[in-house]
């Protein structure tokens, strides 16, 4: 709550409210009760021990999964809406871009039109029956998939993918969109040290765009990169700040980060 | 009153039928993924199977022991389509698993192929089996409500399945493996389950259950090349409205067409009813897109 | 002992790994690492018999395995903890563990230092594989593995997705597993497994470039590899 | 090229010149194949029996029958296709085959538009009298009509209908209903099923609850062995209720058991047990030829008698040109198993006996009713002052 | 460079299949011909369900449904012209005294061949609407369709008055004022089913070619994922699904022109579940495929059972075994095989050269 209070202060406008959330499967609650806000321009490090519902409440936000009690408003350019009972497409196109944690593209298209389709804003039958891409958005693709490394792949099919290279299209999927807010499943899980830090470098670059909500349990790439953090623990918050604050609670020690 | 009750009752002995002919689909097709369209022809198989028992009881053996051909029919019917599942599988069906359509034409190229050679081998016209005699009488309560015994027979038969396949699946360890190559065959194998046994025996077990469940078809209806086609489409619906992969499903499907269908058939007329009951079908799946005991899971929403 | 001599590797019509000698002693971390798309996942994937192998030998304790079918292989005593953890997402995490302990010919019941390590297995014991959580399933894949007291262990980037504190208690388990068995590991976090590594290959394009104990590789060059 | 084919095709199927060789083709259109095929291949195989015996005799015309076998797969389109091959590819005589009305009706405006000859060898609705069509089987006035006469006299005026969904029952049973209603009966049901339904138990409930007195039956194929079986099972009987049957034959019969159908009536023109001197022959040779196991019936005799009454219509005609046959065909007497019948030349249906039967305990059917003689055809049951309004084509 | 090149082996082959087609009046007698306008239709059906099944991954196992709806629409206006101001046979002998109302407006040709492909893509539209928002997926969706060719069926033989029952329409005279059995309106017929057949693939040519085919692809791959990528992929669904339908309607109508007879066997199960059989034979998920396992699926059958008609269902089943077993991608897959092959070659030149270079290579690089 300080941290809201703190950040309204400063005149940090939110792009994303996340209110009082809880979310249940069953009689298993999930998520319990959970309130944070995500300004703009903002990388945001979801962090916490396995479990502790951070997949689960990405998913409530791109309407995945159904929350069971509060709200999540998202303040776009089409005004303030709660998202928690819309469809997934139409949460996408308000500018939410999700990568999961499993990687996740489309097999029997190429990796070129797989950018393709991740680039094009209009998503009608209109469109994509008659319009072509634009030159610059074409420009665009062709620069991710430069920087991804897969310029040279681009006319095979990403079943031909390793691991690492799936998770680099799918995050030059999602940077391709230019969503309002990108939420990111473990992007780096599978990656080098070189590829991290090159992601970490692509993320501080987008996020001139962008706000970005990022689960993983890397924390060298969370120092890296966040501004701030917000750890959770069995559903609920447990803290929330900057990496160096949030390092020192004992309590995320002893739940998270053990010993070293 | 005494018509409700009756009413009810044929209402229930049609869903033991339908579970009966069904159980062996849940198998193949609920457990195993395989769009079994040739398993109205494993029914078949069971039925020409009680058919030559019958045949043979009554030329070599004496006519007293002539009902104790049930048991021997039962037996064989289910050995014989178990038998013929396992070579099937062994030779087709396991260059198919994760390929469901093409599973599904593959098998619907081997239903012509059965369909014909029955033809072949027994010749096209129907032919005659006689239920043992002690399930020939019917249990008669009041009036005109009387509860057949062949009726009662298949309902036990269909409990007693239903437990067996619950039991195998669900408290042993080869259920288990079973479960396993299912959901993931790289990965069971990658734990020392011998895949290939494991589907080879589960297919025939599919199949064998549809053969047990076409001899006791023999008692109320036809055998003849076609008798599959009859119940394919309903066996199918049975799966699905239940939910594919659960066996309470299964049991759920065939109470709701078979009750429902014989409510419907009996306000209208048996054409009427069965197009209500498939727009029920049709209806509920609108609610419960992946059938009313949907297996729910979180890694399963690709 | 644990031995790859020659190996060769296809994807239908890609070739994958081209020659790969390797060895596993018991009482030893071995570890795979190379950049993305370098060919570890290949490499035990073809261990496990799960891509074909046109040429080379695989052996274990002398025997030769590459003919052997998937499961026969596991029987043989390899451990597998995939990339992607593959549990079953309709079995329980119970019914996912017994299937490992099975594997191994074990009876019965779980032994108790797969709960002591993953205390959340235990709490959720009847829970479907598949409504775990990402890093709830990777332990899940490892104690499935673990479980069958394989004679060598092999897991593909067993550290993905796993909390800090955890990774460390996996460290833990694996240096203690050594005694009882040969483990490879591939590994992305270099830190981590060069820290409990007693050997190590570096694989690039499908292909041993160097090999050595961690402490004596060639930095600059191990570095170059994979960073490029 | 193409004015080529028309004059190709104009000529058609009569074919008197084709048959220039040694022998002539014949075609043979039933279902092989599919749910119908329970009933057509044993027809086919009575129409082969007849064909050989007749080419062992010296054929027709001096020359020999060359059967051209097709299966219509129990499919409408696909017996309008073989019809079409029949004629124009093969350019055979004339063709025997059909079992369903639905066939029938595929057929006809190709053998109309190619002026071809259809020999149909199975009882009917009537309503229908194409001049490319014999009609071998019964009109509902040599079958039905005396039924439910029969039925009235000896079993009461509580009728219920129950039939098949498909064309046959249906308008069967419109014309029951007219009679009905002509001979003060009362309908007290009237129940459709699917083709391939499985369950009767239903339906036998709602016997049960109306207690007709006699139940008449136009199930066709697997159905009939569902219901009389269930019909058993709930504890009914003939002597309770009576039902009547007009498509089981005898075959059908072995294929439900004798002991479910014994002592049910069932209505048809012949019977295996029909006792004349042509009858023992055809039932000889038949089982000679198909094995002693097999069982003669309606239309199979009707198959049989049908390529008799071709063969003698063209001998007549001294020609296998469809005009001159048909000419030839009128008056034409075949001394058939069932007895005489002989062709009407003006609705080229047969004259026929009809007879009642009670399936024993054998599963053969015993005549426990009989008309004098051959009954005069009369498809659209014209004399029938009742009938009027049921059909429109005059 | 590879994808250019591929795309221009299938158009050559679809080029000579029309041409052949085209040409097929010349050397063919009058009746085989007509065999092949029905093959067309059947070819058109393939078509459409290619563009559900092959590219968008639905399995409709009913659309005998939408085939038959054209088709009877078409036969309503046939048998009127045919009745001749009369009330249709079945009618009178079904009880009828009056024409339906709801038959009359099919007096007229416009109305009725409007009809033969407003009715089956509204139904579609309307049925598509349903399940697809209601996330009806996979084989529960084929399932589904398959108790719609039931119900269909059913309904057809069960409402024998307005319907014709088991029967179906047929016994036609005239079409569009001209004999339906003159071999000048069969030529006029074939040639308007292969122009609607040529058309309806350029159409589906172009959609595939466009973003709107990746689409349809990637809800195949993953619909979820497409939706989350921001595609109402529900929208796509019921798009392609009346499309699908839009064409079987028009092979409908073609259809009972040609052919002369529309019934309930037309169009319930199993009709319905050989058309998803011509796509996977001819290999889904490619244009020409479909229309070439259409064409040559029927006229295998037709060869076979003329030849055998006692044992044609073996050769029949055996055939769809032995393709699906071996040729997973279909006839049209045979094209890949010298490809195959070379690849084969250069895996095995490979293995041999780096077998015997590639060892002392990497002693070379051993560093410790
Ligand atoms: N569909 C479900 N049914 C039952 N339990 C569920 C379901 N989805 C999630 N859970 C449970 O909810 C909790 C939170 O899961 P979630 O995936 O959000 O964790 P996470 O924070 O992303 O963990 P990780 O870091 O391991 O990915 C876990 O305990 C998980 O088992
Ligand atoms: N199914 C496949 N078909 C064709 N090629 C494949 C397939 N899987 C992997 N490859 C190719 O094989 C190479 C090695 O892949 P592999 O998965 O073994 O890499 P890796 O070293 O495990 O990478 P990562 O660290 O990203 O998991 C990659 O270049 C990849 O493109
Ligand atoms: N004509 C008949 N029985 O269909
Ligand atoms: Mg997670
Ligand atoms: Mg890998």
């Amino acid at each position: 709550m300080e941290q809201l209070m703190e950040r309204m202060d400063t005149g940090v406008t939110p792009v994303l409210d996340i209110e009082d959330v809880s979310i249940q499967f069953g009689d298993f609650k999930a998520i319990k009760d959970v309130s944070t806000s995500i300004g703009k321009n903002e990388i945001r490090f979801f962090i916490g021990p396995n479990g502790a519902g951070k997949t689960t409440i990405l998913d409530a936000i791109c309407g995945k999964n159904k929350v069971s009690d509060g709200k999540i408003v998202f303040h776009g350019d089409s005004g303030d809406r709660d998202v928690t009972r819309m469809k997934e497409y139409a949460i996408s196109d308000l500018g939410i871009g999700r990568k999961f944690q499993a990687p996740s593209v489309f097999g029997g298209i190429t990796i070129d039109e797989n950018m393709e389709l991740a680039v094009a804003r209009k998503h009608s039958i209109y469109s994509t029956t008659f319009l072509k891409l634009s030159k610059e958005k074409r420009e665009y693709m062709n620069h991710i998939l430069e920087f991804i490394g897969l310029k040279d792949k681009r006319f095979q099919y990403p079943s031909s993918l390793s691991h690492g290279e799936k998770q680099w299209l799918e995050i030059g999927m999602l940077m391709a969109a230019r969503p309002k807010l990108m939420l990111l499943d473990e992007p780096v899980a599978g990656m080098g040290r070189r590829e991290t830090e090159k992601t970490a470098e692509m993320l501080k670059n987008i996020k001139k765009e962008c706000s970005i909500i990022v689960v993983e349990h890397d924390m060298q790439f969370a120092k890296d990169v966040s501004d701030t953090v917000t750890v959770f623990h069995e559903g609920t918050v447990l803290d929330e700040g900057t990496m160096e604050t949030v390092q020192q609670n004992q309590q995320v020690i002893d739940v998270y980060l053990g010993r070293g | 009153m005494e018509l409700f009750l009756m009413q009810l009752f044929n209402g229930i002995s049609v869903s033991s039928i339908l579970l009966m002919a069904a159980l062996g689909l849940a198998v193949t097709f609920g457990l195993m993924g395989v769009i079994n369209m040739a398993h109205g022809e494993f029914l078949m198989v069971g039925a020409y199977t009680a058919y030559i028992v019958q045949k043979l009881f009554i030329a070599y053996l004496p006519a007293g022991v002539f009902d104790a051909y049930c048991i021997v029919a039962i037996l064989l019917s289910f050995l014989v389509a178990a038998v013929l599942g396992f070579i099937l599988e062994r030779l087709v069906i396991r260059r198919l698993y994760g390929r469901a359509a093409d599973s599904l034409l593959v098998t619907w190229g081997i239903s012509l192929i059965l369909q014909q050679a029955a033809r072949s081998i027994f010749g096209s016209p129907n032919v005659g089996v006689k239920a043992p005699s002690f399930l020939e009488k019917s249990l008669r309560i009041h009036g005109m409500l009387s509860l057949p015994y062949k009726r009662i027979f298949i309902l036990i038969l269909a409990v007693f399945c239903l437990f067996g396949v619950y039991w195998l699946m669900y408290r042993t360890r080869q259920g288990r493996n079973i479960r396993a190559v299912m959901q993931n065959r790289d990965m069971a194998a990658a734990l020392g389950v011998n895949t290939g046994r494991i589907d080879s025996a589960t297919f025939a077990i599919g199949s064998g259950l549809a053969g047990l469940a076409g001899c006791a078809l023999t008692w109320i209806g036809a055998i003849g090349p076609t008798l599959g086609t009859n119940y394919i489409v309903d066996t199918f619906m049975t799966v699905v409205v239940g939910g594919a992969g659960s066996l309470l499903g299964s049991v759920f499907g065939a109470g709701f067409i078979g009750i429902g269908g014989t409510a419907f058939e009996f306000f209208t007329t048996a054409s009427i009813g069965k197009v209500l009951i498939f727009l029920c079908v049709i209806l509920l799946l609108q609610f419960r897109p992946k059938g009313i005991f949907a297996v729910k899971n979180r890694a399963l929403e690709d | 002992m644990f031995q790859l001599e020659g190996l060769y590797a296809t994807y239908g019509e890609g070739m994958v790994l081209r020659h790969v000698d390797l060895e596993a002693p018991k009482g030893r971390i071995t570890s795979l690492v190379g950049r993305n798309g370098a060919g570890k996942t290949t490499t035990l994937r073809a261990v496990m018999g799960l891509v074909k192998t046109p040429q080379g030998k695989i052996s274990l304790d002398g025997r030769e395995l590459q003919k052997l079918p998937v499961y026969e292989r596991a029987k043989r005593g390899i451990g597998y903890v995939p990339q992607g953890r593959e549990i079953f997402p309709q079995l329980t995490v119970e019914e996912n563990i017994l299937l490992g302990l099975e594997a191994g010919n074990g009876k019965g019941v779980i032994p108790d230092f797969i709960f002591e390590t993953f205390p959340i297995l235990q709490e959720f014991l009847h829970r479907k594989g598949g409504d775990l959580s990402g890093g709830q399933q990777q332990q899940l894949a490892i104690a499935r593995a673990v479980v069958s007291g394989p004679k060598i262990l092999i897991l593909d980037e067993p550290t993905e997705g796993i909390q800090p504190s955890v990774i460390q208690e996996i460290g833990r388990v694996i240096t203690e597993l050594k005694s009882k068995m040969a483990v490879l590991i591939v590994e992305q976090y270099l830190e981590f497994v060069l820290d409990i590594a007693d050997y190590c290959y570096v694989m690039e394009n499908g292909r041993i470039i160097m090999d050595g104990e961690p402490e004596c590789l060639d930095q600059d060059r191990l570095q170059a590899t994979m960073s490029l | 090229e193409i004015t080529d084919k028309e004059t190709n095709k104009t000529e058609t199927a009569s074919g008197s010149e084709e048959d220039s060789k040694d022998s002539i083709k014949v075609g043979i259109l039933h279902s092989l194949s599919g749910t119908m095929a329970i009933s057509e291949t044993s027809v086919r195989d009575a129409e082969l029996l007849a064909i050989k015996e007749i080419n062992v005799a010296g054929g027709v015309l001096g020359k020999q029958l060359e059967p051209v076998v097709e299966d219509g797969a129990s499919d409408n389109a696909t017996f309008k296709e073989k019809a079409e091959k029949l004629l124009l590819n093969d350019k055979v005589a004339t063709v025997f085959g059909c079992w369903t009305s639905a066939s029938r009706k595929a057929v006809l405006p190709t053998f109309e538009s190619n002026n071809g000859l259809l020999w149909y060898p199975v009882q009917y609705e009537g309503m229908e009298a194409s001049k490319n069509i014999f009609y071998v089987g019964a009109a509902p006035n040599q079958q039905i009509v005396p039924a439910i006469e029969y039925m009235n006299e000896n079993y009461g005026k509580k009728v219920f209908l129950l039939g098949s969904d498909y064309v046959f029952p249906r308008t069967a049973n419109s014309i029951v209903k007219k009679q009905a209603e002509d001979l003060g009966m009362e309908v007290v049901g009237e129940e459709y099923t699917p083709m391939g339904h499985t369950d009767y138990t239903t339906i036998i409930s709602k016997i049960q609850d109306v207690k007709p007195d006699f139940v008449f039956n136009t199930l066709n194929g697997d159905s009939n062995v569902a219901f009389f079986k269930q019909y058993k099972d709930a504890g009914l009987t003939p002597d309770e209720i009576q039902t009547l049957s007009v498509s089981i034959a005898e075959e059908e019969a072995a294929g439900i058991g004798a002991s479910y159908l014994e002592g049910h009536l069932v209505a048809w023109n012949y019977y295996q047990t029909t006792d004349t001197p042509e009858n023992k022959k055809f039932v000889e040779a038949y089982k000679a030829e198909y094995g002693e196991e097999r069982v003669t019936d309606d239309p199979i005799e009707a198959g049989y008698d049908a390529v008799y009454l071709w063969a003698a219509a063209v001998e007549k005609a001294g020609t296998t040109d469809v005009d001159q046959v048909r000419e030839a065909a009128g008056g034409i007497e075949f001394k058939a198993p069932e007895g005489t019948i002989t062709i009407d030349g003006e609705n080229q249906h047969m004259y026929k006996p009809v007879r009642i039967g009670m399936v024993n305990g054998e599963g053969l059917i015993d005549e426990v009713w009989s008309t004098d003689g051959p009954v005069k055809p009369d498809p659209y049951l014209e004399s029938y002052e009742w009938a009027k309004g049921l059909s429109n084509v005059q | 460079m590879k994808t250019m090149k591929k795309i221009k082996g299938t158009t050559i082959l679809a080029a000579v299949i029309f041409l052949l087609l085209a040409a097929l009046p010349f050397y063919m007698p009058m009746f085989r011909v007509s065999l092949f306008g029905k093959y067309m239709c059947f070819a058109i059906i393939a078509l459409g369900l290619d563009m559900i099944w092959g590219y968008t991954g639905i399995l409709s196992l009913g659309h005998g449904v939408y085939f038959g709806l054209g088709a009877y629409c078409m036969a309503m206006y046939l048998k009127l012209e045919a009745a001749g101001g009369n009330l249709p046979d079945f009618m009178s002998w079904s009880g009828l005294d009056r024409l339906p109302a709801a038959w009359v407006p099919f007096g007229n040709p416009v109305f009725a061949v409007a009809m033969a492909v407003a009715v089956p893509v509204l139904l579609a539209v309307i049925i598509g609407y349903l399940t697809f928002t209601n996330k009806i997926r996979g084989v529960y969706f084929s399932i589904l369709s398959q108790a719609m060719a039931m119900i269909m069926g059913t309904l057809l033989i069960g409402s024998q008055a307005f319907t014709g029952g088991s029967n179906g329409l047929t016994d036609f005279k005239t079409i569009f004022g001209q004999d339906i059995h003159a071999p000048v309106t069969k030529i006029v017929m074939f040639y308007v089913t292969l122009l609607v057949l040529v058309l309806l693939f350029a159409l589906c040519r172009f959609l595939t070619g466009r973003r709107v085919g990746k689409v349809l692809i990637a809800i195949r791959d993953g619909e979820n994922r497409a939706g989350f990528a921001g595609y109402n992929t529900a929208n796509y669904k019921v798009f392609v699904y009346a499309l699908s339908a839009f064409m079987a309607g028009i092979a409908g109508a073609l259809y009972v022109g040609q052919v002369g007879i529309i019934s309930p066997a037309e169009v319930g199960v199993v009709p319905s579940v050989e058309m998803i059989i011509w796509v996977a034979i001819g290999g889904k998920g490619t244009l020409i495929g479909p229309v070439l396992g259409a064409l040559a699926v029927n006229s295998l059958k037709t060869t076979a059972s003329e030849n055998f008609p006692e044992l044609w269902s073996y050769f029949i089943g055996v055939l769809f075994v032995v393709v699906i077993l071996w040729l997973p991608g279909g006839v049209i897959s045979l094209k890949e095989i010298p490809g195959k092959i070379r690849a084969k070659l250069r895996l095995h030149r490979e293995e041999t050269s780096s077998a015997e270079e590639k060892i002392p290579d990497k002693t070379a690089v051993r560093s410790k």
